[in-house]
């Protein structure tokens, strides 16, 4: 007898171990998949073209992580970190610990949801083993950023920051609302318009950045993370054509979910531009080449055409995201440069190779409108000042970032729209946060918005310093780089003479 | 159009009006002001004299900014609409809401 | 821009993150205390589930079972990832390398009828208990409050799926290559009057919507079935010369020694607690009682097959399940 | 729909891979099967960037590294891709944008 294909192998190994029950309904074991309205009429036109069964998920992720603790060991046993092009790159990384590794574990615990939830088993496999890929990703990054946590500040209490501080409820609001969504919702939300459509975004310049200011660990944890993320995007793209193919009624609900989540997705990727072309002193690529390359040119140039077949177009406001690439990292980072005294992380005026960076960079925006304020920004540093936004943010309901974006076609107005919901006033930073809102009001009345908890009383007190305190941010990890622990640190660490 | 949940999906919103007693949110944007990159967020009591509200809170934060003065402020606006505000008047006659957007240019 | 560094050691400015000095003071963390202790989020969810409005996105009261500190269980094994993979590589790959041996020398093909007709209609359709015992525990994985318990559930939920295809293997194995016989397998497991007691407990946990309830009902067969099917069973084949089935059966009873350990150690946890204790045994006894006679009435029927390779399995079973409800009672919990 | 489908059928598709040894080894490999892909290089990262579609064979691999390479050891070497993983088998992992 003809010995199995691959194919063969993983449905025998796979969805070929369901059966159908005989002593419980069905609808009681997977009570969640009918309620968005999806039709599936046929699972076993399912396709996972990985065809990994247990086995070989062992053995490679094995090897992988024996290679990537490999290099932890070693970069912590040679003091590694003294070998970073500068410490104020490490900003960037704590922003990243605080902000995107509870992303992983969230999306640790609920592709559990789907590996428990979706009714075949192809699909659930794939869940399943992305549920525990994602808690990889969240440890591996803790294991690589823990080594940092001890010589440096704004690392040391990310989990309670991320459940409190205001800056991260913007990637916590985030994963929130996918979580609470339906499991169909949630795969388009976060395997195809998060994981898809954006996270090349995330991970694979920021990775490079970090090989490029000489982070070996950070960039190791990147690739390798990112080779499970290969498996990942492909259950989204998957999940997508699938959804499409089983029934025309399913294509209104996912092109609506593809709207929201692409500009959700997109609104967070708002911190990563920041990041990008502010927070890494040794630049590899700009937001905005990122963008065009990762963004426009692969997902719009060719996927969004690929699914024009299914009747499927570009995601609602996709027009306002390309709009904005000239000013989004600008805008976004002097709003972190105005309130750095209340996170945990310091920023600085850009040095004048970096001005000259950015400039070159954004030709159209920011010498006209991005350089004068960091030439403001100076002087008044010069005077022996600093300058901070001396109060809180207008937030917006939905993102729940400092209404900071300007309107479309106008980089010199903030962008403010309105939505009146039980009597209520609601405040949006865009076209496509309030339309957001609009479609489901009953849900973002709920947001726990971290200004206005903090007017409340529900944030250790009334004061800046009692806030920063249930924040759990300690002195050093806030404010202005130069002259900050982490700046004094690491000058007396090095030799300024060989400078 | 509303959530489709899997049932009853109601809950009240976690920035309600009453969940600040006599106060309420007030939002103020300084419209051309590039160094202020968002409106502000206050919490003030409804019955506040405008002119408390202004040297209390407005002040003070357009003050982050060392370029700004007081008397330059104008054009003012409570939701979009301009009006001239008697310093005196509290916040809730003038129209200032909960969350109520005041705006003005210097 | 490059600097030199200086001949010395920096001194660490901490040795852990707060919450872990918090917890154990300032002394460095284990990768397992890093990777596991206050890791799920607690606080300030933005939205209610579209799918559960009644609970938050992590909610205590997702279980009846309560810790009033979620993390005075941690996994005895400390498996975070990397271990936990590194130490499933090795048993997959060994389990491989038996298989491969089994196939090269024929010697499941050699199995007398009686053995083959076992493994055929009996071992095989286990597949499909595996399969839904992956479904049960993957509950814990979502619904479990705090990272110890639900990371080890997650373990174990995976473990279960690679439970499911090492017993398909050995059926892919057994017709040399083919699945036709994994669909006989299927075909007993909705069948066979002697698997409908067990199938029919796994159908009915995997409506139970306490995960921990559920976990305890899988566990009372678990704890009759593995050491029957995977460790007597074995006994007898040594002493009846199949040693292929032998061959297989040490990997599955290594898996079933690990997880024992975990799942005591979250038995002690939930009993000891210092507030929820008492309650806990209370619902850990009454959930035991209901769910353990079940699981000796369906384990018993299944074993009637196992006649024809040991006349005696019928009274084994009986002890197994004693030794079982001897170990609970060990751990606090008194079936009625 | 025709000519758009027909014409994301024509668009590129790239895998990003670990700058590494036994990348140059499947970059061999892929360059003797895929004549007309470009290389180009970011810090740890090598991209291959084909104008229609990728295709990565065990006999080439095979052939370049003179050892048995399994089309699963790709996931070793893979950062991201840009496509769809039309193929993916015993003897050949094919990238391509689908034809309608």
């Amino acid at each position: 007898m003809a010995k199995l294909s691959m194919k063969e192998r993983y449905a025998a190994l796979t969805r070929d171990l369901d059966w159908d029950f005989d002593y419980v309904d069905s609808k009681e074991v997977f009570p969640y998949t009918t309620f968005e309205g999806i039709k599936i009429h046929d699972w076993s036109k399912w396709e996972d073209p990985f065809r990994l069964t247990v086995d070989s998920y062992f053995k490679y992720q094995a090897e992988k992580d024996r290679r990537l603790y490999a290099v932890l060991d070693s970069f912590a046993q040679s003091q590694g970190h003294l070998s970073l092009h500068e410490a104020r790159y490490l900003n960037a990384m704590k922003l990243f610990l605080q902000g995107v590794t509870p992303l992983e574990y969230a999306a640790h615990r609920h592709f559990a949801f789907l590996a428990r939830f979706l009714d075949s088993g192809g699909p659930r496999f794939a869940a399943l083993c992305q549920s525990i890929d994602e808690l990889r990703h969240a440890q591996t990054e803790i294991h690589t950023l823990s080594n940092y946590n001890k010589y440096y500040s704004g690392f040391h209490s990310w989990p309670k920051m991320h459940d409190r501080v205001w800056y991260l409820s913007v990637p916590k609001s985030f994963f929130d609302d996918a979580i609470s969504s339906g499991p169909f919702e949630f795969l388009t939300a976060i395997s195809f318009s998060f994981e898809y459509l954006l996270t090349n975004l995330l991970f694979v310049p920021f990775m490079s950045g970090a090989s490029f200011n000489g982070d070996l660990p950070t960039m190791t944890f990147g690739f390798s993370a990112q080779s499970d993320e290969s498996r990942h995007m492909t259950l989204g793209l998957e999940s997508i054509r699938f959804l499409l193919e089983q029934d025309p009624d399913n294509v209104p609900i996912v092109q609506g979910w593809i709207d929201k989540w692409f500009w959700r997705s997109y609104r967070v990727t708002a911190l990563v531009a920041g990041m990008m072309d502010y927070m890494l002193p040794r630049k590899v690529m700009s937001w905005k080449e990122a963008f065009e390359l990762y963004f426009e040119e692969q997902m719009m140039g060719s996927l969004f055409k690929d699914l024009a077949y299914y009747g499927i177009r570009p995601p609602a406001h996709v027009g306002d995201a390309i709009a904005e690439k000239e000013h989004l990292s600008h805008q976004v980072y002097w709003t972190l440069y105005s309130f750095s005294f209340a996170a945990a992380f310091t920023t600085t005026v850009p040095d004048p190779a970096e001005l000259e960076w950015l400039s070159q960079t954004y030709p159209e925006s920011f010498d006209k409108l991005y350089r004068p304020r960091w030439e403001r920004a100076a002087e008044i540093t010069e005077g022996g000042g600093r300058f901070f936004f001396q109060g809180l943010p207008q937030l917006c309901q939905v993102c729940q970032i400092p209404m900071l974006f300007t309107e479309p076609g106008d980089p010199t107005t903030i962008c403010q729209r309105h939505s009146n919901f039980n009597g209520e006033n609601f405040d949006f930073c865009s076209d496509g946060c309030k339309s957001i809102f609009d479609k489901e009001p009953e849900k973002y009345i709920q947001a726990w918005l971290p200004v206005h908890q903090i007017f409340q009383g529900n944030c250790g007190g009334p004061s800046v310093p009692e806030v920063l305190d249930w924040y759990g941010i300690q002195e050093g990890d806030n404010a202005e780089y130069l002259g900050s622990k982490d700046n004094l640190n690491w000058l007396s660490w090095h030799d300024d003479s060989a400078k | 159009m509303p959530v489709k949940a899997i049932s009853n999906y109601s809950f009240e919103s976690r920035s309600r009006a009453e969940l600040y007693g006599d106060d309420q949110l007030v939002n103020v944007w300084w419209v051309n002001a590039p160094m202020m990159c968002a409106a502000a967020c206050f919490r003030a009591p409804r019955e506040m004299a405008w002119s408390d509200f202004l040297a209390a809170m407005v002040y003070p934060w357009a003050s982050s900014d060392p370029g700004f003065e007081a008397s330059r402020a104008s054009s003012w606006q409570v939701d979009g609409v301009g009006f001239s505000p008697d310093p005196s008047a509290t916040l809730a006659s003038l129209g200032v809401r909960h969350k109520s957007l005041v705006s003005f240019k210097s | 821009m490059s600097y030199e560094v200086k001949q010395q050691v920096v001194a660490p400015i901490r040795n852990a993150f707060t919450y872990l000095i918090e917890r154990n003071g300032d002394r460095p963390a284990t990768r397992y205390e890093e990777a596991t202790i206050d890791l799920q989020p607690t606080e300030n969810f933005h939205y209610r589930p579209l799918w559960d409005p009644a609970h938050e996105i992590y909610d205590v009261d997702y279980s009846a079972l309560k810790l009033s500190d979620p993390y005075s269980f941690l996994d005895p094994r400390q498996y975070y990832y990397f271990p936990y993979v590194v130490n499933r590589a090795g048993l997959l790959e060994s389990f491989g390398a038996s298989l491969s041996y089994l196939e090269s020398r024929g010697l499941l093909a050699a199995l007398d009828s009686s053995w083959s007709e076992v493994m055929s209609h009996e071992i095989l359709p286990l597949r499909h208990y595996e399969a839904g015992a992956q479904l049960i525990t993957q509950l814990g994985s979502r619904f479990a409050y705090g990272t110890s318990i639900e990371q080890a559930a997650s373990f174990s939920a995976f473990d279960r799926m690679g439970l499911a295809q090492m017993i398909s293997r050995v059926g892919i194995s057994l017709e040399s290559g083919s699945s036709e016989i994994l669909g006989e397998a299927k075909h007993a497991w909705i069948s066979s009057p002697n698997l409908q007691g067990l199938r029919r407990m796994v159908e009915e946990l995997l409506i139970e919507g306490d995960w921990a309830i559920a976990l305890m009902g899988l566990d009372q067969i678990d704890r009759i079935i593995y050491p029957l099917v995977w460790m007597h069973l074995d006994d007898v084949a040594v002493k009846s010369g199949a040693g292929a089935f032998s061959l297989i059966a040490q990997h599955f009873a290594t898996w079933y020694k690990d997880q024992r350990k975990w799942l005591d150690a979250l038995i002690r946890a939930w009993v000891a607690d210092p507030v929820y204790g008492l309650a806990n045994t209370a619902i850990l006894s009454e959930a035991v009682t209901t769910s353990s006679r079940r699981a000796e009435r369906a384990v018993a029927e299944f074993a009637e097959a196992f006649r024809p390779l040991d006349a005696n399995c019928p009274a084994t079973v009986a002890e197994l399940a004693s030794a079982a409800r001897s170990a609970l009672s060990a751990l606090g919990i008194e079936g009625k | 729909m025709t000519s758009l489908s027909s014409e994301a059928s024509r668009a590129k598709v790239r895998v990003d891979l670990q700058d590494n040894d036994e990348t140059a080894i499947l970059v061999a490999a892929i360059r003797k099967d895929n004549p007309e892909v470009v290389v180009t290089h970011l810090p740890g990262i090598v991209k291959v960037t084909s104008p229609t579609e990728l295709v990565i064979r065990r006999e080439s691999v095979e052939a370049a590294s003179g050892k048995t390479w399994d089309p699963n050891e790709f996931q070793l070497q893979l950062v991201t891709y840009y496509g769809h993983f039309s193929t993916w088998d015993e003897d050949e992992i094919l990238i391509s944008w689908p034809k309608h």
